[in-house]
């Protein structure tokens, strides 16, 4: 397992190779990346991730340990930036692996879904002189409403 | 008791840490001392269906105890991912 | 939309990477990856997959056909070898791209569920000088109904 | 028509292809005048339940027309991802 919060691009692709390579017990492997969009509910010019420095780590770490207790899990990889960002850019990525794909798809999920709502992140967007302050949305706590 | 503001919680009030002496039994007591503080804090905590709160860097409530707490955290609900 | 059957083997990381890159109206990509395991009912100590060249490109394009029309994707990619494989190897991936990360996680599941039982591959297991061919499996047959 | 077999349904009956002349108006003809050439073709088809059929490329069924097919297709279920 290996939990990691950055202000430094990382490189995906090399994640995404290295992750439970070598690993021939484990038949699935799924990858999910959250891109920074242009457009939202507003074009925007660039986005700012705020975290909270101590808890940010201790919070994937838990939602990590919960997933590999909840499904029957080889390995898990969770890469999560802060600060500014630019559309197209990659602000995270979670990676699973397991014997079926099953696990590896549900725990990705639930990754995604407790990220997404109990992880100590802010997205600030610029959009040329205004900025705001991306507000949660229901649907992402309602999605937590399934595990 | 170090209490650690984020996101338009951090804007709102000005600044992103207070150092406080407290006598709160719970954050809800906390927060009712931060209020009193001055208007930025009581328009920062007016509504608290729209923060959350961190003790010791674990997510609570606002009825939490503060007994032995070092660090509580104010800031609006989480958009990670 | 790109679907390649090949018996070479693919660069997952370079292919994850490329995948919708530069789409910055896409917020989500999901990525499923299939590896040869080297333990199942038996011990294996490789594999050989074989397809039915011609029908293999036409049911796996009409399988992501149908995943765009049911779920919003921004982009699709399926990979999928044949011939023969050892352990460890990767045996195909999907990958989705959507703006929202349900419809991209959907979409790899529903891709995988019918790429399983719908798309002319089987596969013969080889391990010391036993050879068998992998039953087809209740359970994936079943992961259909649920689409 | 070409008549195509794949995986043990190839093995079982010893080569990949057959070039037939048929007035068969269904699948199930078909594979009743196969079963009646040799007993490998018989032993092939002992079970349709373990066989999965394509006309043309198409998964189908065995009570599928024949009518303007150039090529049939035996397999046990499929077994890819």
């Amino acid at each position: 397992m290996r939990v990691v919060v950055q202000e430094a691009p990382f490189d995906f692709g090399a994640e995404a190779e290295a992750f439970a390579s070598g690993r021939s017990d484990l038949g699935a492997v799924v990858t999910f990346t959250g891109v920074v969009r242009d457009t939202g509910d507003a074009a925007r010019d660039r986005m700012e991730i705020e975290h909270y420095p101590g808890m940010t780590e201790k919070a994937l770490a838990k939602i990590a340990e919960e997933a590999r207790t909840r499904w029957s899990l080889g390995d898990v990889l969770v890469i999560h930036r802060y600060g500014a960002l630019t559309p197209g850019e990659k602000i995270m990525m979670v990676a699973t692996a397991a014997r079926h794909r099953k696990d590896a798809f549900e725990a990705a999920e639930y990754l995604m879904d407790y990220l997404k709502s109990r992880a100590p992140f802010w997205k600030k967007e610029f959009s040329g002189t205004d900025t705001q302050w991306v507000a949660a949305r229901d649907e992402d706590e309602d999605a937590l409403k399934r595990w | 008791m170090d209490v650690l503001y984020f996101a338009w919680v951090r804007e709102r009030i000005g600044h992103p840490k207070d150092r406080i002496e407290t006598e709160a039994a719970t954050v809800n007591e906390l927060v009712a001392e931060l209020r009193a503080r001055e208007d930025r804090y009581a328009a920062a905590f007016a509504d608290l269906s729209a923060l959350r709160v961190a003790v010791d860097q674990e997510l609570t409530d606002f009825d939490a105890p503060l007994a032995g707490a070092r660090e509580v955290a104010f800031f609006p609900p989480m958009t990670g991912g």
